[in-house]
């Protein structure tokens, strides 16, 4: 049955899926920050339960990094560079969502499925979320036209490794975890730096006409 | 007293006689075969009525032998259902017919249309009788041809050569695969007759499957459906009728009587038959909502309905073999419930869509409005055979429906597989989808043929068609009710004739209840609020903004209706509008638009098209082998006997 | 001020307009005629500043049209037929811009009696375009409308929620302006003048005033030319707001709407405090203005300041909210090309990339200049975007028109009579655009002609070609975001 | 139908809570606006009103214009006495999930054909738009309704609501996801905005109201009178099931929840009427997206049914 970090990471894993199903790129990073909210909490609830001190500074960590600051800077970069809504590539943006939960489901089976690391106490379940997680982040990339939704997309990806590597193991080293978490900052700033390049040169940011630069 | 046998036996006879008297006799022959008809259609019902629950055989030896096996019929439960629902639409077709005729007289050969037509209905009786294969592929045959011969009676135009040429090969490829099934089960179990057949072995696998193709075929299933909407609109109305309400029923009733009744179920046949149903339900209504020639959209609701009837056997199928006896025992009355519904429902919109085309001349939606001052009979039957067709409470399309849903909802809330617990939850997602999508498909073609304005002087000037035309659709909109409110009886004597679940008791819905306490309402309401201000009603032109009248162009129509439809499935549909604009400077002041909305059958533009491409192709080469000389040939007899040599050696 | 009058003969007038049109400086302000016997072409050079008549003479009562080669003509076409029966030969639609139904086919309001006693009867084509295929239906739309808005009927025809052409049918209003302003005193003009489109009283006022004025050869004080600037850029304020709450209502934003309206009679009170009417009327008269604000200029500061900061609340709240934006963009795109070619004005001009002002062009030199934005992207978003840019320049030019008030006095005397045989025009941007009134005199120094051109004339068509392919769910939209006049239109 | 107590409170909420709801709604948005509003029962005294008055017909349009309102109103009359909207077991049992859908498409089917009866462009056009919306609404609240059944073993609505909490077998996650779904298919339903603004008068862009453009005096009234029955009904199961996944949290005493529900279905109102002040209506290329979510919703609820139903 369902405990406290399972209820934290399910619920994560559907603000990725109400994530998956806008094409605004503020509502989008606004469900992303709540997402990431979610995901904190669920590491906090973990540490409560493993006892870990070092865990408490990790979501110390993410809830600046990654829900406050990185949202943040990309909601500026949007405004910016007026990426206010994504079109979407290849499916329309509804059914993204809709596919979304599909893949929840089969995460769910998945992680049925997945062997359990019984002596370190983590439940499969738990798996549901972080594997969701990260199918979402990616189908989120495949089905967004404009830079800023891949970089979305990557975060949420991120979200579902380190939520399974959270959730799974009994813990990275903490100074792995807190460098993961300035990878992810300083990759934000450099995919901003990107898309601002983007933008320049292209005059808009929809990476499907990068395919025209191959020769 | 058993009057069973004698009274089919003169209903054949009388059919017979009435098919050799319309070709042989010269004078006045109409009303006396409509008479013969009518009759051996009352003895049809009447038998089927008595057969009860006592199964009986009868042979048809010596004359009759046909070299493999007798013509021989077996009289039970089910196929009694059945004959009595082609008795009652066989008779107001051949009463509709009477009526309906004079409108096509000179365009149509009335002894032509006579004779196939008795043939038909002795076809169809014959599949739903037989009791062995020879029987039932002979009656097949005689039921096919016959019903083609019908689509084709406008061959001179090219629309009919079309439908009748599709419609052709559909049952030329139905009858080939059914065939080749029935070899292959005489082979193992050495027999014709279906008593002795298992269908559902596992063994047997290929040739039930060959049988099912078909069924599929004949029953109009996606993605065999694309002969419905050729040959529906291309047939008279009154055989329309017959062919969409009993014919592709055939298939239904083929269908329980090899794998539903026996108790056992192949796995996957129940698959295909989900997925197929599944999917010939959604794509029907959708296609049928972006219709705009009624008979066209009423085949492909057909399409629908069909494809809902084998989404319950194959929930059927699935729950014998899983063991679910509750659930099984409901999608088999389903299946037949619903076969018979849509039976009632689809030749009563078939006739009044034959009703209408005599009136004025168009089944062109777009050309229609404003029927409902004009033919006032006719649009009560039309609107009580739309409810049922929407699936609506108390009319018998929602029962069935329910049952449906009671099914599939029972099957999601069983302890079975986990994946058939979902597919259950999404198949109810879809299916009410789907009766969203058919109840605006039907209130669509309700409001734009009957109400508002008339949209062409055809439609103004129509006027209601004869009485008979107007009592046929009637009697049927009756039963339609009379199969909603009295449903529970119907049910649990469906629920019989399945000899393993005699004894499960089903859910059951207050519908008669619910009926009677909306009746009362809506009265009480009447007079209550309505009726009192009868004299304080006063009668103005609709609200045109003040400008002035109103145009017939001014109310939305059928393509305008569906149109946000159609682009939102745009890619299903194939749906794109072109624009043609002109005019001398047509950048700023165009002086010409023209909008046309066209659609291409992704099936037929993709599947269907490039496969008779290739056969064509192939045609090509190897008729080059057909040189016509008759060395050749026998080189060709040489090779294979050397070919022959070599294997048998090999081996 | 005073157009040069230069001669035209009839076959050389279309080419010599469409090389005058070349330029990029150069646009045409109006086609009319004096008295039905030949025809005034209005043509504006914004470099030098100038306004120029070609007056083309012609026998008979049909030239050749020019809306072939200069689409923007065709609406003023449509208008001359109306008021005088001059037919423009080849003109691709001929339709009543100014007459409906109801006027009989032998009336032309502003050819003489002596015509019309000839009893010569004109064939108007009342019909609408009728737009083939199947499945297209029509929504037939006004002149009642629902909202409280003046008559104007809609034809739309549509392909489900699609609209693929939109025909406008205007002229249930025809008051008979024009005609009336040759009738009345001078003294009485004004008042006429500015009931012309009651929403744009204040620059109604002053583009007859000014042209009264260049006929009387009159000086107006510098206080009254800052006055008068003050006045038309409250009206300037107040009808953007007034928009900017339409397009809130019609987005379905109920609060922020109630807002706005709140907000307009803020902006009213300025009127009031300014002119002694909220709706500014009566103010402006030829020679100056009517009153003198200094008594409540602090009163009138104090209302400005809360004003500007409570504006700038509400519209940050409608403006940079995401689902505005979203529903906004995209919808109702007229592109550049056609905004030029139909001579698009004011806001709707803007928003398509034509940055004509008349303010940078034509305004009193001792006037500050405003700042002026143009976008290129022509839809809806933008024409609200230009509508908040404006709003945030009114209150800068009010701002600093109140800072460096010149003093001295209002008005100086007006003349009985104005100068004989000339034309005059006076040129103002109103809310909506550039708006014109054009006088000519007689021999005697009385007024003969008196025209009006709106600026609703040169966007209607813009309106029309917008809404083609858009739902029709968002005509509404749409037609707020052009935000037309039908009464300054039905003359 | 037996007078209970349980029946009485049913009929009495019944008769007054549809127009308090309505009240409260446009008191709400009024105040919004800086306006008084009207009082909170203005709309029973507009029925009255309406009941009063003449009533004129389209010369164009038959007896199935009348009907559509009649029929809208039996029906759902028959619906809010045999639907639990309330806690407790309404006074006409034996509704089930199904037959609730397809009674209420009976009165869809009919309000449609009534609206193009008249043969008006505007309410044409807007049954189009009903026909359009409601079928894409339709999985969302079916599977939001099916995924409540799965989990209490029962498609009987009176076994799936208005129930004692302590029979209550549906896991809150169930009875949230599902709440939202209901809530977001009622909007569409109720064609509330962002769907559609039932307080604007552009008759381009309106869908019910447009509808109903036609309707006047006794035939308006039932109109309306139907509509807050919808609303009421919709409103008392979405309250419901809120208050019941609350309950699964804090404990509710048994007698309080009627209570509470009549109170979420007040401050349902209060949400309705804070989206209609500052929400903007969608474009209509943008409402399935929108239906998609609630889609989404039903689909999240039916997951969880099927999670929290594998231990059983």
């Amino acid at each position: 049955m369902m405990n406290e970090v399972n209820l934290l990471t399910v619920t994560a894993a559907v603000f990725a899926i109400m994530m998956s199903g806008s094409g605004q790129s503020r509502t989008n990073l606004l469900l992303y920050a709540m997402q990431t909210f979610f995901i904190a909490l669920a590491c906090l609830a973990q540490a409560e339960a493993k006892g870990s001190p070092e865990l408490y500074t990790v979501v110390i960590g993410i809830i600046v990094i990654k829900v406050l600051t990185v949202p943040y800077f990309l909601s500026w970069l949007a405004n910016k560079i007026e990426a206010r809504s994504d079109p979407g590539a290849f499916l329309p943006i509804p059914l993204t969502m809709h596919v979304s939960i599909l893949l929840f489901a089969l995460s769910h089976f998945l992680a049925l499925g997945l062997p359990l690391f019984k002596g370190i106490g983590s439940v499969a379940s738990d798996a549901t979320g972080a594997i969701s997680l990260l199918l979402t982040g990616m189908l989120f990339m495949l089905t967004r036209r404009f830079a800023l939704g891949q970089i979305i997309g990557f975060l949420t990806l991120e979200n579902g490794i380190f939520l399974f590597a959270v959730t799974q193991t009994k813990g990275m080293p903490f100074i792995i975890e807190m460098g993961i978490l300035l990878d992810v900052l300083v990759a934000v700033m450099i995919g901003g730096l990107f898309v601002f390049r983007i933008q320049k040169s292209f005059e808009h940011i929809d990476v499907t006409q990068l395919n025209g630069l191959k020769e | 007293m058993n009057f069973v046998t004698p009274l089919f036996l003169a209903a054949f006879m009388l059919l017979l006689a009435s098919a050799v008297l319309a070709i042989v006799t010269r004078k006045k022959f109409s009303l006396v075969c409509v008479a013969l008809t009518a009759l051996a259609c009352v003895f049809l019902i009447s038998g089927a009525l008595q057969i009860g629950r006592s199964d009986s055989l009868w042979k048809l030896s010596g004359p009759f032998y046909l070299g493999v096996a007798p013509l021989s019929f077996r009289f039970d439960a089910l196929s009694a259902v059945f004959s009595a629902l082609l008795g009652l639409i066989a008779l107001c077709a051949a009463l509709f017919s009477h009526a309906y005729l004079k409108h096509l007289s000179g365009r149509i050969n009335q002894k032509y249309y006579w004779c196939s037509l008795n043939l038909f209905v002795l076809g169809m009786l014959g599949v739903f009788l037989a009791a062995n294969a020879i029987t039932f592929l002979v009656s097949w045959e005689i039921m096919s041809l016959s019903s083609a011969a019908l689509v084709v009676w406008n061959f001179s135009e090219s629309k009919g050569q079309k439908a009748a040429l599709i419609y052709l090969g559909a049952t030329r490829l139905a009858t080939a695969f059914l065939s080749a099934g029935f070899l292959w089960f005489h082979h193992a179990f050495d027999s014709w007759d279906f008593a002795k057949w298992h269908f559902n072995q596992a063994d047997l696998l290929v040739p039930s499957m060959m049988v099912a193709l078909g069924l599929f075929i004949k029953s109009g299933i996606w993605p065999f459906h694309i002969w419905l909407p050729y040959a529906h609109p291309s047939a008279p109305s009154s055989v329309s009728a017959l062919m969409s309400g009993v014919m592709v029923k055939v298939a239904v009733y083929a269908l329980l009587r090899f794998f539903l009744i026996d108790g056992s179920g192949s796995i996957y046949l129940a698959w295909v038959c989900i997925a197929l149903g599944a999917i010939s339900s959604f794509w029907g209504v959708l296609f049928a909502f972006v219709q705009s020639d009624i008979k066209k959209l009423l085949a492909y609701s057909t399409v629908e309905n069909l494809g809902m009837i084998f989404l319950a056997a194959g929930i059927c199928l699935y729950a014998q073999v899983a063991q679910l006896k509750e659930i099984a025992a409901l999608a088999f009355v389903a299946v037949i419930f619903h076969s018979i519904n849509h039976g009632l429902f689809k030749s009563l919109l078939f006739f009044c869509a034959g009703a209408i085309d005599s009136a004025v001349h168009s089944r062109k939606l777009d050309s229609l409005g404003g029927l409902i001052n004009k033919m006032p009979a006719t649009t009560g039957s039309f609107l009580i055979g739309s409810t049922a067709a929407s699936a609506l409470p108390p009319l018998n399309g929602f029962v069935g429906k329910w049952l449906i849903y009671q099914s599939l909802f029972m099957l999601a809330a069983s302890e079975t597989e986990r994946a058939m617990n979902v597919l259950a939850m999404i198949l109810i997602g879809l299916l009410s989808f789907v009766g969203g999508l058919a109840l605006a498909v039907f209130a669509k073609m309700f409001a734009v043929v009957f109400l508002g304005r008339p949209r062409s002087p055809a439609a103004e000037n129509a006027s209601e068609c004869s009485k008979l035309m107007n009592a046929i659709p009637a009697a049927l909109a009756v039963l339609c009710l009379v199969c909603g409110c009295f449903a529970g009886p119907l049910i649990t004597y469906f629920c019989r004739m399945h000899p393993l679940y005699s004894a499960v008791s089903l859910p059951s819905l207050p519908i008669g209840q619910i009926a009677f306490l909306f009746l009362a309402f809506a009265i009480f309401f009447y007079l209550a609020f309505l009726r009192k201000n009868g004299e304080r009603i006063r009668y103005f032109s609709t609200w045109d903004c003040g400008y002035g009248s109103l145009l017939p162009k001014m109310q939305v129509n059928s393509q305008s209706f569906a149109h946000s439809v159609g682009t939102i499935f745009g890619h299903l549909l194939q749906y794109v509008t072109h624009f043609e604009i002109g005019g001398h400077d047509r950048r700023h002041f165009p002086e010409r638009i023209k909008a046309e909305t066209v659609m291409i059958s992704l099936l037929e533009s993709r599947i269907y098209g490039p496969a008779l491409a290739l056969v064509r192709l192939l045609n090509r080469h190897f008729s080059k082998l057909q040189a016509g000389s008759i060395h050749l040939y026998l080189l060709y007899v040489f090779l294979v006997l050397v070919a022959m040599i070599v294997i048998e050696v090999l081996a | 001020m005073i157009s040069i009058i230069e001669p035209k003969d009839e076959m050389e007038l279309l080419p010599a307009l469409k090389q005058w049109l070349q330029n990029d400086e150069h646009r045409l302000g109006l086609i009319t005629s004096l008295d039905g016997k030949q025809l005034v072409t209005l043509l504006l050079d914004l470099a030098s500043r100038q306004a120029k008549c070609w007056i083309t003479e012609f026998a008979g009562d049909s030239y050749r049209s020019f809306t072939s080669s200069v689409p923007q003509a065709h609406w003023f076409e449509r208008a001359l037929f109306d008021m005088y029966g001059l037919l423009p030969k080849g003109h691709p639609r001929l339709k009543p811009a100014l007459l409906n139904e109801a006027y009989s086919g032998i009336f032309a309001p502003l050819r003489s009696l002596a015509e019309h006693d000839e009893g010569k009867s004109y064939e108007r084509d009342l019909s609408y375009m009728d737009v083939g295929g199947e499945g297209v239906y029509e929504v037939p739309v006004g002149p009642v409308h629902a909202g409280i808005i003046e008559p104007g009927h809609f034809r739309l025809s549509c392909m489900g929620e699609r609209i693929l052409n939109l025909e406008i049918r205007l002229g249930f209003l025809h008051r008979g302006v024009e005609k009336r302003l040759t009738e009345v005193p001078l003294t009485k003009t004004r008042f006429i003048a500015e009931a012309v489109a009651s929403d744009t009283a204040a620059a109604n006022a002053i583009a007859s005033a000014q042209a009264i004025e260049s006929l009387a050869g009159l000086v107006v004080p510098e206080k009254a030319v800052c006055l008068r600037a003050l006045a038309l850029e409250i009206e300037r304020l107040s009808m953007h707001v007034c928009d900017l709450g339409g397009m809130a209502a019609d987005l379905g934003c109920g609060a922020i709407s109630a807002a706005f309206s709140r907000l307009r009679g803020s902006v009213f009170r300025l009127g009031e405090l300014l002119s002694g009417s909220r709706f500014l009327r009566a103010y402006i008269l030829p020679g100056g203005v009517a009153r003198d604000a200094d008594r409540y200029l602090a009163e009138f500061a104090r209302t400005l300041k809360p004003l500007r900061k409570e504006l700038n609340v509400v519209i940050d709240s409608f403006i940079s909210d995401a689902m505005v934006l979203e529903r906004l963009d995209g919808v109702g795109v007229l592109s550049p090309a056609f905004a030029k070619e139909f001579g698009l004005v004011g806001v709707a001009g803007r928003a398509s990339a034509v940055s004509y002002d008349v303010r940078k062009v034509f305004q009193n030199k001792i006037l500050p200049e405003p700042r002026i934005r143009f976008e290129s992207a022509g839809d809806a978003l933008s024409r609200t975007k230009i509508r908040v840019f404006e709003i945030g320049t009114s209150l800068d030019l009010i701002e600093q028109l109140l800072a460096s008030l010149p003093s001295g006095p209002i008005a100086v005397a007006a003349p009985e009579l104005l100068v004989p045989d000339s034309i005059a025009v006076g040129i103002v941007e109103a809310f909506r655009g550039e708006l014109i009134h054009m006088i000519s005199t007689d021999n005697k120094g009385r007024i003969k002609r008196y025209a009006v051109k709106d600026p609703s004339l040169n966007n209607w068509t813009g309106l029309a070609i917008a809404v083609r392919n858009n739902f029709l769910a968002d005509f509404p939209v749409c037609n707020k975001s052009f935000g037309l006049s039908y009464s300054g239109h039905d003359l | 139908m037996i007078l209970t107590s349980a029946n009485l409170v049913f009929i009495v909420t019944l008769t007054i809570m549809p127009f308090l709801l309505i009240g409260v709604i446009k008191k709400i948005k009024a105040c919004f606006q800086n306006r008084v509003g009207p009082p909170v029962f203005q709309s029973l005294y507009n029925l009255v009103k309406l009941f009063n008055k003449d009533e004129i017909l389209s010369k164009d349009c038959s007896w199935i214009f009348r009907s559509g309102p009649l029929i809208s109103f039996s029906g759902m009359l028959l619906l809010c006495l045999s639907v639990p909207w309330l806690p407790l077991q309404p006074p006409v049992p034996g509704c089930d999930i199904f037959l609730f859908v397809y009674v209420l498409a009976l009165i869809r089917f009919f309000s449609i054909i009534s609206s193009i009866d008249a043969g008006s462009p505007f309410s044409s056009f807007a049954a189009s738009r009903e026909a359009t919306l409601s079928f894409l609404a339709e999985p969302a609240f079916v599977l939001a309704l099916v995924a409540l059944g799965i989990s209490a073993h029962s498609s009987d609505l009176a076994l799936i609501f208005g129930q004692p909490i302590e029979n209550n077998r549906i896991p809150l996650s169930v009875w949230f996801f599902s709440g939202l779904a209901l809530f977001l298919s009622g909007i569409v339903e109720l064609s509330r905005m962002p769907i559609d603004d039932p307080s604007t008068h552009l008759e381009l862009t309106m869908v019910h109201e447009a509808m109903v453009i036609e309707n006047s005096g006794p035939n308006l009234a039932l109109v309306e009178w139907s509509y807050a029955l919808k609303l009421l009904l919709f409103f008392g199961l979405i309250a419901q099931c809120f208050v019941y996944s609350l309950s699964k949290i804090i404990a509710l005493p048994p007698l309080l929840l009627p209570l509470s529900v009549l109170v979420v279905m007040l401050a349902l109102g209060c949400l309705t009427a804070m989206i209609e002040s500052f929400s903007v209506k969608l474009s209509w290329g943008k409402n399935p997206d929108f239906i998609a979510y609630a889609v989404s919703m039903s689909l999240l609820s039916s997951l969880a049914a099927f999670a929290m139903n594998g231990g059983s």
